[in-house]
């Protein structure tokens, strides 16, 4: 019976086309218009240098820029740069900066602003360019329009870290010198990029206007941008269908909401825009705790879990069922890693071998609404089907968080994103130096084979892509076969726009790339 | 006790209210064992809705589970909720009430502003936090749910005793020499008891729509199924399959209206003084 | 008089003061480190960060320390610093409650007027279908979850027949002003507030009937039959204003009441209050914010009651002669 | 020609009532000018007459048969509009509670104004002068702030002058006073009386007065018709009724009446005191409730001292407020005494507590006013009786065999044990009461206002029965009572208080026939039914 259903789900899925990104390019751009975006949670703050979540990425996408761009295959564009090149060895990366460029405030952007974003303001305020510029030796500025960043071992991913979530430019002219946390001008965040603070109305929306002196003739197209902070997923897709909003960013929208509003007029739906990103669920295994260090428990359970399901009646099939720890669109991939699908008998036949015998396993779900709760549902279902007894541990984000930190649960689901680099965001949640209690995204499972650590390690510094790659696929068979943790999905987050909006999502980060390139194709 | 009944009887919503109960206990009782397998599996394709499957009579929800028999387990749940929550919440504010209104003076004073913290903070915010703190389980759910709702019983408690206790068979009882505790366990209580009756009736009903609301904000148990829950989880989908989030809203709507009409009627019955009809 | 309200402002000084410690406490035996929070919001971590985050925000201090600078702060209306909007607390509720107050406002003369007329017409023409039909309305507003309704009228009214906007304060940008932005307000007011407002109508019929009932039972009413005085007359004059008394009472009760009502609402209608804020705390360990939450609704409520109490007194010259 | 005339009057009582009709039969005629006396105990419809003359019969209760003629034209059919116009202008009516009878939240003045501008008499500014006037005639002391004046701020007596005032405002040509002094103490009442009779004469306005007191119909009365239980068994001139009743209940209720010079007044001899009472001080702090509320110091009994002897009674009589209640409670320490010594058998138990008072007010036992509220409802009898005795330690069987007997001896039969206050009537409850009292065998008995609460029938029964006690137990009895005519009739020595403090005492004889105090003689000159008791004297 369960296969019928899942033709069922399958059926309704085949029935829409996904709209990439290509297809929204055509024609020849609009000026003027208002562009409505939903945005939720309401972010703390926009100054991206201090605070780095998702809401807060999104509107600075459109307020601040970094050197460069990253299209859907993750490879660089230019953006506040306008060439680069890297030394044979890997050591020395060398940026041409744009020049006219200007800040909001009318002051020009120079290679100085750029040594003191990255050197000191992030150094000091970015906990994960702090991680990233332990790599730099130092950065030169022969002139104001050029960088050179000298490393001191040749670090792979560091031409991956300059957009503006992870290397936002910060005015030199404002900061320097000041408590940065507590800088008023937080409130007004100035940066580069083609749309200017306007005026923040808490608890309702954030304004944004066209940058009149934006450095790139005719962008941007559109007039203004309003974030609307709606903070209930079923007002957002109101929100959409009485017109109030016409671009949902990934997420913004339950999951099960999603068909309905996709299958409005005039409605396009893309899961592109997360390549960078390559959010990747999976459930924590707590090692520590009796029976989960018995591999055969593990591996009993992972092919206990119906992903395809989850998919498609949670996912609305959109996204991936994950093979292992890295999601498919981020670098040194590897889809020939040991399989790990659906199969209750099988899980039913390494469960018995296993030394479980009953015990209650506490499953700790993500407190990120309906989707994640129902999730932890039928994950709880999948179990139980084959004989193991599932506890729901409930809890609001500060408990999860704390849950997690202190390694106390059995299951937990998480998700990561992965920066678009194992060495960014994928050897953290594996190596046993990073195994220490007290951060719910380090290494929680505490996962322990020092094969791995030292691949791992050599992996990053590598200076030729291929033998990473060739490293890398070793390190992925490796820990899928050892299953620390359960890998659920690469999730798709749909963005979901009027389709007379054009190019909302044209590069590896999506919405969060701001609206450079949008424009509104008036109704004929 | 006879003339208790005839009047009960005599007011038509009072015997409607209790006929409605009537099922939903009825049906809370018999739910594990018309619907054994657990209200959690998933059994069908998700949505599908009401009156299209044999079997499925309400359809299924966003994970295939089948409505019904979701329905029936959080009757148990729902009624589970409202009773023990009353029985606590009476348990805190009778002593506290009778304390108060029988030695009158300092420890009245004190534990009547003891009950005014408990009333000045809105208490559906108190439960929340109380949820927060201790992570949601039916247990601390019932508990929450009982710390918000004692102070009316005190308060009423409260009063009564002090009407009471000013009684010539209260004095008269002193005179014979019996205990505070013989006087206020066997001459007042038991007087003040009519009007906590019929509050209690009412705080059942209250504390189902106080769970209801909990865990339509995700403060419930989530391994239990209850109304409220199946509501929260159906309210984003409302759009698509608007019969999720109606259906258990009409079962809490029915259950707490039985439980009213039957508190009205128990008021007609025990308190002829201030009885609705009384011509 | 104005002694009597003298003191009742002493009393609830005290009151507020001791809800404040009382919550401090209470939320601070929370589980959930704030800084682990907000990290989690960053979306990454490390030691320092967490560190930093402890520090700006004195969570490293010990808890009484924390307490007393709160408390101190309280009394001149600093409620503290909200790590997690990065603004101060004072200023998110200013900001916000407005909103609410406007919401609960309206809600709450909304039941009142309307469970006190609805309860009138009831009583005078008691048993009639007039009366059954009111009684019953109330018993099933009194019965239904609050959250449900607003539900279903958002789906109703918003979606399904498209009168009223389903969610918000006002249309966004739609840049109106004056009247126009009132009527607008208004428009997205209307759902809220009558959901919200059903219940506590439902119990305001109930109370002003019963006591209509009780009253018009009550000797002076024969008396004044016997001088001869209209029906309708005995109804206003005699029977109604003493029926208010209790009914009054009642709402002062209510006030805290109303105010929780107001969080779901708030959550269902996206309406920008501090019920929102409040919840969005909770799930956030604002402390910060809860704390200062629970103080101004704590005074918003001891306020409301000192209202009533004086309108009580107003009314009642057995209070206001002798009190 | 007759003003009213009442003619087969029958009034049915709602379903499951204990009765079908509240009054049968009833005919009487009221002459204009002439004070018309119903009288009756209670049930026995006495005042439903009278309200069907109004039209104000409670829900449910409605006239079935008969009519009634108010000049000339028949009052049962009327409109309700009709009825609004009839009211307060040609008749109007007094109750007895004033205090629950006036709306709490209306001035005085505006009361009164109502009248008038409920039958659109008068201009606005016209009606306060009026009201003021009609305040002058009904004697209220400084009428000017009396119309300002909300009705709690009155006493009882001003209350129910205002009710009159109102009453007279139209000059209606009949006055009905359901019970009108009930409520109030002698001397007031006789004061109301006093106006009444005038305002008759001065008006030529028709009274229907009714009442349970005899004395007072003796005093006013014209005419007087006796009801029971809904049906009039006696009616005639006052003389006819008073001297010469034809009906045996007339007669029964007549001789029920405690008369005042019915005491015997021989010298008592010499008795050990067994109970001493020095210098009680007791006050009450009001209206302390709210914070800086001025608080009002009641002295409710002050410097207090006397003694009781074994075998005696000492009656206390004083008005309401005189603190005579209080007393008795401070004795048995219901209340507690600020200063003061109570010496029982050599021990001050004023200052006891915990086991030792416990065991020492044993032999102080009370019985209270009100028979409905004395026993509680919940408890069967044999309880209410038994479970004294026995948290005193005795074995159950043998209190349950000690109450049978009390039960005997208070005339009621062992049955009663397992039954309920409420299946009982008023007399046998305060019987029940008394029972109680006994059980712990106390040798004083302290009651409190112990028959005001009863018919004058049940109250000489009971009255009897406590006598009769009394000499069998020896028992010492201190009787408090607002009655003069009761405490007469089985005190030994009288003790009479006002505000708080003894103004007199000594013995019955003496206090009743020639007191010390003018206070003391203004009571005794405000019962009412004196001459008529005289009167009844010569009779024989």
């Amino acid at each position: 019976m369960l296969r019928e259903l899942k033709f069922a789900i399958a059926a309704t899925v085949a029935s829409f086309v996904l709209v990439g990104p290509m297809a929204a390019q055509d024609g020849t751009p609009q000026q003027g218009g208002t562009l409505n975006v939903v945005i939720q949670p309401e972010p703390p703050g926009l100054m991206v240098g201090l605070i780095q979540n998702g809401p807060t990425q999104m509107v600075a996408g459109d307020i601040y820029e970094s050197l460069l761009r990253y299209d859907a295959n993750l490879q660089p564009t230019g953006q506040l740069a306008e060439s680069w090149e890297i030394s044979e060895d890997g050591k020395t990366y060398t940026f041409k900066l744009r020049k006219g460029v200007v800040f909001h405030d009318g002051k020009p952007f120079t290679s100085a602003d750029v040594k003191f974003s990255m050197d000191k303001f992030l150094r000091e305020s970015h906990s994960r360019m702090r991680t990233y510029m332990q790599h730099v030796e130092s950065i030169e500025t022969p002139d104001d329009h050029t960088v050179v960043f000298n490393l001191k071992q040749p670090f792979g991913p560091f031409i991956g870290i300059f957009e503006p979530g992870t290397a936002p430019m910060i005015p030199k002219h404002i900061y320097e010198g000041t408590d940065f946390a507590n800088n008023p001008a937080n409130n007004t965040p100035i940066g580069t990029g083609p749309f200017k603070f306007d005026e923040w109305v808490k608890g309702s929306y954030i304004h944004l206007v066209k940058n009149p002196d934006y450095y790139m003739e005719g962008k941007p197209h559109v007039d203004e941008v309003y974030y609307h902070v709606i903070p209930d997923a079923a007002s957002r897709a109101v929100a959409y269908e009485t017109g109030k909003v016409d671009v949902l960013p990934g997420g913004s929208i339950e999951n099960f909401d999603v068909p309905r509003i996709r299958d409005m007029e005039n409605t396009c739906i893309t899961d592109k825009g997360w390549e960078y990103f390559g959010p990747l669920s999976w459930l924590w295994i707590n090692l520590n705790n009796k029976p989960l260090d018995d591999v055969k428990v593990r591996q009993a359970m992972m092919h206990a879990l119906d992903r395809e399901f989850a998919k498609d009646a949670l996912w609305n099939g959109l996204g991936k069922v994950a093979t292992g720890p890295l999601s498919s669109s981020t670098r040194f991939y590897s889809d020939s890693t040991p399989d790990i699908s659906y199969d209750p008998e099988k899980a039913k036949k390494l469960l018995s071998e296993s030394s479980y015998n009953g015990e209650t396993i506490r499953l700790l779900g993500l407190p990120y609404g309906e989707t994640w709760q129902r999730w932890a549902e039928a994950v709880k279902q999948n179990l139980t089907e084959i004989g193991i007894k599932v506890e729901i541990v409930p809890s609001d984000v500060a408990g999860w968080n704390q849950k997690v930190s202190d390694r106390d649960f059995d299951l937990a689901f998480t998700y990561l994103y992965q920066y678009g680099d194992p060495a960014l965001g994928v050897s953290r949640t594996y190596m046993s130096t990073n195994a220490k209690v007290g951060s719910p995204w380090n290494n929680v499972a505490n996962y322990q084979n020092p094969e791995v650590d030292k691949m791992f390690d050599e992996a990053a510094l590598m200076a030729s892509p291929d033998d990473r790659a060739a490293a890398y696929k070793t390190i992925q068979d490796q820990i899928v076969s050892d299953v620390p943790n359960l890998w659920l999905l690469e999730l798709g987050f749909p963005t979901i726009y009027r389709c007379n909006i054009k190019n909302p999502v044209n590069t590896a980060f999506g919405v969060n790339d701001g609206f450079r390139d949008v424009w509104i194709e008036k109704a004929k | 006790m006879k003339d208790f009944w005839t009047r009960f009887r005599f007011n038509r919503g009072a015997v409607i209210g209790l006929v409605i109960l009537a099922v939903v206990i009825a049906t809370a009782i018999a739910a594990p064992f018309i619907f054994p397998t657990s209200p959690w599996k998933m059994v069908q394709r998700p949505f599908l809705p009401p009156l299209t499957q044999n079997g499925l009579p309400l359809g299924t929800d966003a994970l295939g589970r089948d409505v019904l028999a979701g329905l029936a387990h959080g009757a148990y749940v729902s009624l589970l909720v409202g009773l023990v929550s009353t029985v606590v919440a009476l348990a805190i504010g009778v002593p506290v009430g009778a304390l108060a209104g029988y030695f009158v003076g300092r420890v009245d004073d004190a534990l009547m502003r003891f009950t005014e913290f408990f009333q000045t903070i809105p208490s559906f915010a108190l439960a929340i936090v109380l949820l927060a703190i201790f992570q949601p389980s039916l247990t601390f759910v019932i508990i929450a749910i009982a710390i918000v709702s004692w102070p009316p019983v005190a308060r009423l408690v409260r009063g009564e005793v002090l009407s009471l206790r000013t009684r010539e068979f209260v004095e008269a009882a002193t005179l014979q020499g019996l205990g505070n505790a013989q006087i206020i366990l066997r001459h007042i209580l038991p007087n003040a008891l009519p009007p906590i009756i019929v509050l209690a009736s009412l705080m059942v009903a209250q504390a189902i729509l106080l769970e209801s609301s909990l865990s339509f904000l995700g403060l419930g148990d989530p391994n239990i199924m209850s109304w409220g829950y199946m509501i929260g989880a159906a309210r984003t989908v409302i759009r698509t399959a608007w019969w999720l989030s109606f259906l258990p809203g009409m079962a809490i709507l029915l259950t707490v209206l039985a439980l009213n009409l039957i508190g009205e009627g128990l008021n007609d019955a025990l308190n002829p003084r201030l009885t609705r009809k009384s011509e | 008089m104005t002694r009597f309200i003298l003191g009742r402002l002493i009393k609830a000084g005290f009151i507020l003061l001791a809800i404040l410690i009382f919550n401090f406490l209470l939320i601070h035996a929370a589980p959930g480190d704030p800084a682990a929070v907000m990290a989690g919001e960053a979306g990454a971590a490390d030691e320092k960060f967490l560190a930093d985050l402890r520090e700006r925000f004195g969570l490293d201090q010990p808890l009484y320390i924390q307490l007393w600078t709160y408390l101190q702060g309280a009394v001149q209306l600093d409620l503290g610093f909200s790590y997690r909007q990065q603004m101060p607390v004072a200023e998110l509720i200013a900001d916000r409650l407005p909103a609410t107050l406007l919401l609960t406002g309206v809600a709450f003369l909304l039941s009142l007027s309307l469970g006190v007329l609805a309860g009138v017409a009831a009583s005078a023409r008691q048993g009639s279908w007039g009366d059954t039909i009111i009684s019953t309305l109330a018993l099933l507003f009194y019965a239904t979850p609050l959250f449900w309704v607003a539900l279903m009228a958002a789906l109703v009214f918003s979606v399904w027949l498209g009168w009223l906007p389903g969610f918000g304060y006002s249309t966004v940008g739609a840049g109106y002003t004056g009247w126009a932005h009132a009527l607008d307000v208004a428009k997205h007011l209307v759902l809220p507030a009558t959901t919200l407002g059903l219940f506590f109508t439902a119990i305001y019929m109930r109370m002003t009937r019963a006591s209509m009932l009780e009253v018009s039972r009550l000797d002076f009413v024969k008396t004044a039959r016997a001088k001869g005085v209209k029906r309708r007359v005995i109804l206003r004059r005699h029977i109604l204003r003493n029926a208010l008394l209790p009914v009054i009472t009642l709402a002062g009760l209510q006030a805290g009441q109303i105010f929780g009502g107001a969080i779901l609402t708030e959550t269902v209608f996206a309406w920008p209050g501090i019920g929102r804020l409040m919840f969005e705390a909770i799930n956030q360990r604002d402390y910060a914010v809860i704390l200062g939450v629970f103080y101004i609704s704590g005074a918003m409520v001891l306020l409301f009651n000192l209202i009533t109490d004086v309108f009580y007194v107003i009314i009642d010259p057995r209070i206001r002669l002798t009190g | 020609m007759s003003l009213l005339s009442i003619r087969d009057l029958c009034i049915a009582l709602p379903e499951g009532a204990d009765r079908k009709y509240a009054a049968k039969d009833v005919s009487f005629d009221l002459a204009p000018g002439e004070i018309l006396c119903i009288v009756g105990e209670s049930g026995s419809g006495k005042s439903m007459s009278a309200n069907a003359v109004m039209g104000l019969l409670p829900q449910g209760v409605k006239p079935v048969g008969g009519a009634i003629t108010f000049d000339g034209q028949e009052v049962l059919g009327l409109s309700e509009r009709q009825m609004q116009d009839l009211r307060g202008r040609r008749i109007s009516m007094i109750f007895q509670e004033p205090l629950s009878a006036l709306n709490p939240l209306m001035r005085v003045g505006a009361q009164i104004a109502e009248v008038f501008e409920a039958h659109g008499e008068l201009a606005p500014q016209e009606r306060r002068n009026r009201a003021l006037k009609l305040l002058e005639e009904v004697g209220l002391p400084d009428p000017e702030s009396a119309i300002r004046a909300y009705p709690f701020q009155l006493s009882g007596g001003q209350r129910q002058r205002v009710m009159i005032a109102m009453a007279l405002a139209l000059e209606p040509d009949i006055l009905i006073a359901d019970e009108p002094t009930t409520a109030l103490d002698v001397t007031t009442q006789a004061q109301i009386l006093k106006l009444i009779e005038n305002l008759r004469q001065s008006r030529g306005m028709a009274v229907i007065f009714i009442t349970h007191d005899f004395g007072v119909v003796a005093d006013i009365a014209d005419r007087v018709i006796v009801m029971q239980t809904g049906e009039i068994v006696e009616s005639g001139t006052a003389d006819e009724v008073l001297l010469r009743p034809q009906h045996p209940y007339t007669r029964a209720l007549i001789d029920a009446i405690p008369r005042l010079n019915q005491h015997d007044d021989a010298e008592q001899p010499a008795r050990t005191p067994v109970l001493s009472v020095v210098g009680l001080n007791k006050t009450f702090v009001v209206g302390s409730g709210k914070l800086f509320g001025k608080p009002r110091v009641v002295k409710a009994v002050q410097k207090v001292s006397f003694e009781l002897c074994a075998g005696e009674t000492i009656g206390i009589v004083g008005e309401s407020g005189s603190g005579k209640s209080t007393v008795g409670r401070c004795l048995t320490r219901l209340i507690n005494p600020d200063e003061g010594r109570v010496m029982l058998d050599g021990a001050d138990i004023a200052h006891m507590s915990g086991a030792e008072l416990r065991e020492k007010r044993r032999s102080l036992q009370m019985i209270f006013q009100d028979p409905y509220s004395s026993l509680n409802p919940r408890a069967r009898v044999s309880r209410i009786l038994t479970e004294g005795l026995i948290s005193y330690g005795t074995p159950r069987s043998e209190a349950l065999e000690k109450a049978r007997d009390l039960l005997g001896l208070v005339g009621l039969d062992p049955s009663a044990m397992n039954r309920f206050p409420h299946e009982f009537s008023g007399g046998q409850r305060q019987r029940i009461g008394i029972a109680r009292a006994l059980m712990l065998d106390p040798s004083i008995i302290i009651a409190d206002e112990a028959v005001s609460a009863l018919d004058v029938s049940i109250q000489a029964q009971v009255l009897d029965l406590l006598a009769d006690l009394k000499t069998r137990l020896n028992l010492s009895m201190l009787f408090i009572t607002h009655d003069l005519r009761v405490a007469a009739r089985i005190c030994d020595r009288i003790i009479v208080m006002q505000k708080g403090a003894i103004v007199e005492m000594g013995p019955t004889g003496k206090v009743l026939h020639d007191p010390d105090t003018d206070y003391t003689r203004s009571l005794l000159d405000a019962i009412p039914g004196q001459e008529y008791e005289r009167a009844l004297a010569e009779a024989g």
